[in-house]
């Protein structure tokens, strides 16, 4: 016989009816059901194979503990999710569920996204209570009377824990009762927080616990809660163990617990015929609650009196047990082997375990966290003890955090109470017909895996339970080993000799229940996945149709293509435009820092490879940074505002960094210094106009302003009115052009871009982006920071000795004198010409001497080049490179063997291929 | 000059609850509060500077946010930072006795976005770690830190609660766009 | 070639090893019996005839970082040497299934790295370029043929970073990692050299200069030479012998997914969004995440670090979005300031060190342990070895791996 | 995730910090009198114990400040309760 409903009885609303479908069958259950008390009122026997033997296997727990009816669930939306435990699914008007065979599947709902909505939540608490059995309801009513910050999570959808699943008393009233009051007090307290469906999967460092909240009917699916508590009360309650015998896999064999759990909380009579295995008390009153709901009690089968269950017989549902020797027929095999305490969250935070022998289980031994431990969860298994120690615990954690008087308020009385008293364990019994059998003693139900695969591990020379779990895969499903990790252990201990609690447990792992990806990335997802910074004059950009890249965080415009126009032609008109007419590009992204005090000048000195303290008010420096290391780190120019005051200017990618490298320095090494660092890249916005006719434009947005090459001239920098707006002007350049940043507020970025474009109407200014900078920057030599160079790379390999001061020390000059350093075959900036003045060598192409044999490998390498592009001042292409004594080489041939066979050879020059007397710059 | 100006988040859409205080006043002042030279130059022009860590003197429209041992934040009124700047480096230079005194005019640096929802507090817990409950965090005080992936000032201006969260303008619309997608069931 | 995804795993051997005491003096002592020092006794066995190795192992064999990394194999780095030896280690790996006699799940699936970034398409050009001439199967692929080899890329130019293109390593691939471990154990074991777990090395007896032999938890053995081959915890070894090393071990974490359908038919990484994942051979998603930034030797770190990781890869892979996290752990990576590792001889003599691997352990384990054979028989360090000298941070002359991916724009 | 105290703001949670290895360590006064071997062990080299560890982080995200604490790289427990400076 299979499962079926219960006219009456249990905490379902049969009159709301769910329909659902396992398998394509069409089934019904009721609000309250979860997916395996449904099940099996539809008398579905079983609901998934072995993964290995194809065995048929049953619902066998009521929890999270499930070893076997793991389920792929599509909902009514259209979401499909793997590997769900039937027995923690609430179930939902809907759902289609499939049954597995060990490996679940992902799909994707059409072609759409999975529309799945998850947040998080951070949340701060005196007293945390993990469970809302009748430990933490305890501990909780005492905490919260404190008026501590207290919360209360539990996984299920009410509070009350294993009392749902049973018919206890309290005070000789429904034990429900008082859960009921027992929750309507905390609801009602201001500074408590209950939440239910949460499910603590994560117990971190420093008090900081993870809870994953389900949220079936609420915007988001669910959240993750980050809390940090101040003290923390585990009553995670226990998990029932399995006992191993041949045959001990079929469905009808379940825990005892589960199965009145089925009976009191869902009102399914799980078998008409039924044996009980126990080796405990706390199945004392199964039979009793079994025959009062009209299952024949077959026999009650203690361990402690020497019986044992040593097989099964039957096919997709069990049919008899074989008890000493005599077959016994039944539908039902009620299993207690003991109480496994969920220690799960009390090992992450590092708390050390004890096995203890009166309960043959892994006990909580010493806290190392502010961590208490309350009810079957510390071994304590009476409803009077569970309630007596946690307002003991919940009261003592509160006053360590400093509420109440840590006196535990008085608990009603438990009728009996259903202690287990002292466990006569069986870790597994031995087969008449000997150790073949053993390969259908299963262990891990999940895995599949036996005691026959423990023999083969220990037969092979293994004796840590790390390495048996490995071999054997025992503890590595889903359900970690939660009801078959110390059965494994003790397993392996007896073919090894020793006592059972000899080989501990492996190690627990979090999440203590499996949580999906999306729940975990929560909002992080899409456009909220990571900033998107953008400048003040980004709508023109957008407006004006430029093609964006990734820098970063920033998206900057690459290039602005006219309609139809290639990339190519776009740089190509871009470059022209600014080398003999003027362009316009936006430059707010770069990091901007303000100095200010007396010894900023001297700062400068130390973190710059070269001189600014005397560098002359109005004047602007280019400077170099190193690590201490040597190799460059950024470099930017930097322009003297006031004797005491400069404003450097930094990458765009190292603007933080170079900002963090300063205050370190100055806070940790030289705190005698009297320098601020501010940072204020986004307090400016920067317009560079560029190109023979930038002056003319400046003229006419400017007209106070004294724009003549003596009255303005090269590195130095104005503050003025420009087109009516406050401004600091910098002339200065990174295209080797005549040139200007206009610095304004960012509030002003965009008015002053489109003064500019209105102004420079009459001159044809070209906006461009990233990539025409690019190539303007390389035809005069200058290497961007992170593409010439790699972490590698001084200031010398550069080329730009004479950037680096030989007089004073600075941060890396040290290192510049150690033998690599100095090496004349280092890789050194050189210019490239390819032959074929249309070759384009790809960027990043490895370089070989002229003559290298290519037909045998390895290859010797001499450089690669950085950076490569046509120029349309040169009317061809040309590329910088690294390269093995690139200085000596001026004239020589090289050659880059490109992927597909080929070769480019190209003549290694000075880096500078355009205007190398600077004539245009200085215009 | 006002119709110059474009903020940060000028034409985006906010969801309810919360909206963009836009063109605030701000200078960056960095000095040693134990300099009782420098100290009372910059007081006698903005006030006592707050010496606890993470709070706020002042309020709506002038305030004085502590941001590091020797670091604040002067917030007044739009319009009022050129006169504000000018005001304190002439005391300043006026005071014999006093020491070193940055002045950074930053008000283009943040934007303020300033939030007033019933459910403000768990808004921001959805992405900002602090704890914001009344007993640790008040009127009256501000903090730098994250939220979501965004550094932000906090500041909570009354018992509401209303928060500011003053933000670099590059990640203002990062920020609003969480804010509004976060506004909870 | 890549075998077929099965929830079958193969059988182990009925023997792997013998448990013996620990003799009172060897030839050479290993410390540290990961897959490092496994591979080490293995190759001194069998390539040089040293025979009397005792491998010492203070909790179980291959129970640090070989149990905790994420399987990866591939050898398609920048540098020369860094190719040279992860090449040699990848031909090893070739010849190893059968070598060993043991199903160690190789599986040559490729290995992809994905560029999301202009300055990661130019780094990823390069170093494919300097595989090519370096006679490795370096490729670049475009987005098209990324969709080719691995459909379940999210390719959109929508997502925040969008997919560039990628390198691809058809050799590369994945196995498993125990087996790696059991399979050498087994073998060097085999071949006479003595395995001992639950045996901490307390100290390292030094003597005029020269080291000759290791204080443990069973007792002192005496030892002709002693190599550390200890991975997160080298530094700590070293610092027995008074030697200091230019390492900082930091945790490292990886997590875990259930049984899945085969869906994940290759290796993707994807550096600038600190993701890689494999699916291993059971059908679980394998997936590593970005090194915490601070020094524990805690084989745990911090949940922002997987947070990050899990909205990263679901940007990647959007069909991941439902699969469970199973399980999370840290492996304790020791990191030198150029991410390579130190390799030879110390200032004491007979003592020698194999560390600093960082997150390139698993897949130079065949290399690592054959050029420390190599380097222990004969005193002077192996051809392939010699640019890992210890003295490089002296002269400067680093294989700088960090470096070789930089960022800044 | 940790959570780090730092000494002007309290207890943050560590997204906030940056880390910054070993605290204590000096530049030298004068690099240039050092030979390679002595200059290469301040660049590169660095303690790594197992245990109560002396070490920098920088209130990345707060108030910009740079700190010591200590802390045991094994429990990753803070053992001054009040960093020092």
């Amino acid at each position: 016989m299979s499962g079926t409903r219960a006219p009456s009885d249990g905490r379902i609303d049969r009159n709301r009816p769910l329909s659902f479908t396992f398998d394509g069958r069409a089934m019904t259950g009721f609000a309250g059901d979860t997916l395996a008390s449904a099940l099996m009122a539809n008398g579905v026997d079983v609901i998934g194979r072995g993964i290995y033997t194809g065995r048929p296997r049953g619902i066998v727990a009521a929890g999270v503990e499930e070893p076997n009816a793991i389920v792929q669930v599509e909902r009514a939306d259209g979401v499909s999710e793997p590997s769900l435990r039937a027995t923690t699914v609430e179930l939902e008007e809907g759902l289609r569920v499939q049954s597995l065979a060990g490996r679940g599947r992902l799909e994707s709902p059409g072609d759409a996204v999975d529309a799945g909505r998850f947040d998080a939540r951070y949340a701060h608490c005196d007293v945390l209570v993990v469970g809302g059995g009748p430990a933490g309801l305890a501990a909780a009513l005492a905490a919260g009377r404190s008026g501590a910050r207290t919360i209360l999570v539990d996984a299920d959808t009410e509070l009350g824990g294993t009392l749902l699943g049973t018919r206890d008393e309290l005070d000789r009233e429904p034990a429900l009762d008082w859960v009921r009051a027992a929750a309507g007090e905390l609801a009602a307290l201001p500074e408590t927080t209950i939440l239910l469906r949460a499910t603590a999967i994560a117990y971190h460092d420093h008090q900081d616990i993870l809870v994953a909240e389900r949220r079936p009917d609420a915007r988001t699916e669910g959240r993750l809660w980050h809390i940090r508590a101040g003290q923390v009360v585990l009553a995670t309650g226990a998990h029932e163990r399995l006992i191993v015998f041949a045959d001990n896999d079929r469905p009808g064999i379940m825990l005892a617990s589960a199965a009145l759990t089925y009976l009191h909380r869902y009102g399914v009579v799980p078998g008409q015929r039924a044996v009980i295995y126990t080796t405990n008390d706390s199945t004392r009153t199964a039979a009793a609650e079994l025959t009062e709901a009209g299952i024949e009690i077959v026999d009650v089968v203690d361990s402690r009196d020497g019986r044992a269950v040593s097989g099964s017989e039957g096919g997709d549902r069990l049919e008899a047990v074989v008890v000493d020797g005599e077959r016994r027929g039944c539908d039902l095999l009620l299993v207690s082997g003991g109480w496994n305490p969920v220690v799960h969250l009390f090992s992450q935070s590092r708390g050390s375990l004890r096995w203890d022998d009166g309960l043959a289980t892994y006990l909580p031994e010493r806290a190392v966290q502010a961590t208490h431990v309350a009810g079957s969860a510390n071994g304590v298994f009476d409803l009077d003890g569970c309630l007596r120690e946690g307002a003991a615990v919940g009261a003592r954690a509160a006053a360590e955090a400093g509420f109440g008087d840590g006196r535990p308020p008085v608990m009603p009385a438990a009728d009996g109470g259903t202690a287990i008293g002292r466990v006569a364990p069986i870790w597994f019994v031995p087969a008449p017909e000997g150790e073949t059998a053993e390969a259908r003693m299963f262990v891990d139900l999940e895995r599949d895996a036996t005691v026959a695969d423990i023999r083969r591990a220990t037969g092979a020379g293994l004796a840590s339970i790390e390495h048996i779990k490995r071999y054997t895969t025992i503890g590595t499903a889903g359900d970690q080993g939660k009801t078959s990790g110390v059965v494994a252990s003790a397993v392996a201990a007896a073919l090894l000799g020793q006592e059972p609690g000899a080989l501990g447990v492996p190690t627990f792992r979090a999440p203590y229940v499996p949580i999906s990806f999306a729940f975990i990335a929560g909002r992080d997802r899409g456009a909220l996945s990571d900033p998107i910074r953008t400048t003040s004059i980004q709508p023109w950009h957008v407006a004006h149709g430029a093609v964006f890249e990734d820098v970063g965080q920033w998206k900057r415009p690459r290039f602005f293509p006219r309609a139809g126009e290639s990339m190519d032609a776009a740089v190509l008109r871009e470059c022209a435009a600014a080398r003999t007419s003027v362009g316009v590009m936006d430059a707010s992204t770069l990091g901007k820092i303000d100095l200010q005090g007396p010894d900023a000048g001297d700062f400068l000195d130390r973190v710059y490879t070269n001189g600014f303290a005397k560098l002359k008010v109005g004047s602007c420096r280019y400077g170099v940074m190193c690590r201490v290391d040597g190799m460059v780190f950024d470099d930017g120019v930097t322009s003297r505002l006031a004797d005491d005051r400069f404003h450097m200017t930094t990458t765009t990618g190292n603007a933080a960094p170079v900002l963090d490298h300063l205050e370190e320095w100055l806070q940790t090494e030289w705190p005698e210094l009297r320098v601020r660092a501010t940072s204020v890249t986004e307090q400016w916005a920067t317009v560079a106009v560029v190109g023979p006719r930038s002056r003319d434009v400046l003229a006419v947005l400017a007209p106070e302003l004294d724009v003549s090459a003596d009255g303005f001239p090269f590195m130095t920098w104005r503050e003025s009115v420009v087109a009516g707006l406050p401004a600091r002007v910098f002339r200065i350049s990174f295209s080797g052009e005549l040139a200007y940043e206009i610095n304004v507020s960012t509030w002003h970025g965009l008015a002053m871009w489109e003064e500019v474009m209105a102004a420079g109407e009459r001159f044809g200014i070209t906006p461009y982006g990233t990539e025409a900078m690019h190539v303007l920057r390389a035809e005069k030599g200058y290497p961007i920071i992170g593409q010439e160079t790699d972490g590698t790379v001084t200031p010398q390999d550069l080329g730009m000795e004479w950037v680096v001061s030989k007089t004073k020390p600075f941060i890396g000059s040290r290192s510049h004198r150690r033998a690599e350093n100095r090496r004349p075959d280092r890789k050194q900036l050189v210019a490239l010409l390819p032959l074929n003045p249309d070759a384009l060598i790809p960027e990043g192409n490895q370089l070989v001497a002229a003559g290298t044999d290519l037909g045998s490998r390895p290859v010797p390498m001499i450089g690669h080049v950085t950076s490569s592009y046509r120029s349309a001042f040169l009317g061809r292409t040309f590329a910088l490179a690294l390269v093995r004594g690139g200085r000596e080489r001026h004239g020589e041939a090289i050659v880059a063997p490109l992927a597909d066979g080929t070769t480019i050879e190209a003549w290694i020059t000075d880096p500078v291929v355009v205007d190398p007397d600077n004539a245009r710059r200085d215009g | 000059m006002a119709e110059l100006r474009r903020s940060p988040l000028e034409g985006v859409a906010l969801g309810d609850g919360f909206r963009e205080v836009p063109f605030l006043s701000q200078i960056d002042l960095r000095l040693n509060p134990a300099d009782e030279g420098a100290r009372g130059a910059v007081e006698s022009v903005v006030g006592p500077l707050p010496l606890v860590p993470n709070t706020v003197h002042g309020g709506h429209d002038a305030a004085i946010l502590w941001l590091g041992p020797d670091e604040w934040l002067v917030v007044g009124p739009p319009g009022s930072a050129a006169d504000l700047e000018r005001q304190l480096r002439d005391t300043i230079a006026a005071a014999t006795d006093a020491g070193p005194v940055a002045i950074v005019d930053v008000s283009a640096n943040r934007t303020t976005l300033e939030l007033d929802h019933p459910d403000a507090r768990a808004i921001l817990a959805g992405g900002c770690s602090i704890d914001l409950h009344p007993r640790a965090f008040g009127p009256g005080r501000c903090a730098q830190t994250l939220v979501a992936r965004a550094g932000v000032i906090l500041w909570q201006l009354d018992d509401a609660p209303t928060y500011r969260l003053l933000v670099r303008p590059s990640f203002a619309a990062y920020l609003a766009e969480w804010l509004t997608d976060a506004i909870p069931d | 070639m890549a075998a077929t995804p099965s929830p079958h795993l193969p059988d182990h051997p009925a023997h792997l090893w013998r448990n013996p005491d620990p003799k009172p003096a060897y030839d050479v002592v290993i410390v540290g019996g990961g897959g490092h020092g496994l591979a080490t006794a293995y190759y001194l066995a069998k390539n040089h005839g040293i025979t009397n190795v005792a491998v010492l192992e203070r909790g179980w064999l291959a129970g640090g970082n070989m149990a905790r990394n994420t399987a990866i194999i591939r050898s398609n780095y920048l540098w020369d040497e860094s190719a040279a030896i992860y090449e040699h280690s990848l031909k090893l790996w070739e010849e190893l299934p059968a070598e060993l006699d043991y199903d160690i799940l190789f599986s040559q699936r490729g290995v992809m790295n994905l560029a999301h970034s202009l300055g990661d398409v130019r780094a990823g050009q390069r170093r494919v370029s300097a595989n090519r001439l370096n006679g490795l199967d370096g490729e670049w692929l475009e987005p098209d043929d990324i969709a080719r080899i691995c459909p379940i890329v999210n390719l959109s130019s929508d997502v925040r970073y969008p997919v560039l293109g990628a390198t691809f390593q058809p050799r590369g691939g994945i196995a498993k990692h125990d087996h790696v471990a059991w399979a050498y154990a087994r073998a060097a074991d085999a071949l006479g050299v003595d395995l001992i777990q639950g045996c901490e090395v307390t100290g390292i007896d030094v003597a005029d200069g020269r080291a000759v032999g290791v204080q443990t938890s069973r007792g002192p053995i005496s030892a002709g030479r002693v190599a550390i081959v200890a991975a997160g915890h080298a530094s700590l070894v070293a610092a027995m012998a008074g030697v200091a090393l230019p390492l900082q071990s930091h945790p490292l974490q990886a997590l875990v997914s259930e049984l899945l359908e085969p869906i994940h038919p290759t290796v993707v990484m994807s550096n600038a969004v600190h993701v890689y994942v494999s699916q291993a051979h059971k059908g679980e998603l394998v997936m590593g995440a970005g090194i915490d930034s601070y020094n524990s030797y805690a084989q745990r770190g911090s949940f922002h670090v997987i947070e990050h990781q899990l909205a990263a890869a679901l940007e990647l892979f959007p069909i991941f979005a439902r699969a469970h996290v199973l399980r999370t752990w840290a492996g304790i990576v020791d990191v030198a300031p150029d991410a390579s590792p130190i390799i030879g001889p110390t200032p004491v003599d007979e003592l020698f060190v194999n560390c600093g691997w960082g997150t390139g352990g698993f897949k130079a384990t065949p290399a690592s342990g054959w050029v420390m054979a190599a380097t222990l028989a004969t005193g002077e360090p192996q051809e392939l070895a010699r640019p890992y000298a210890l003295e490089r941070f002296t002269t400067g002359a680093l294989i700088d791996e960090h470096g070789a991916a930089g960022v800044a724009h | 995730m940790l959570l780090i105290t730092c000494p002007h703001c309290g207890p943050r949670d560590e997204v906030e910090f940056r880390y910054g290895g070993q605290a204590g360590v000096a530049s030298p006064a004068d690099p240039e009198a050092l030979d390679d071997a002595t200059w290469a062990r301040y660049v590169f080299f660095r303690d790594n114990p197992k245990g109560p560890f002396a070490e920098r982080w920088v209130h990345a995200a707060g108030c910009r400040r740079w700190f010591d604490a200590v802390r045991d790289t094994v429990t990753n427990q803070f053992l001054d309760p009040e960093p020092r400076r």
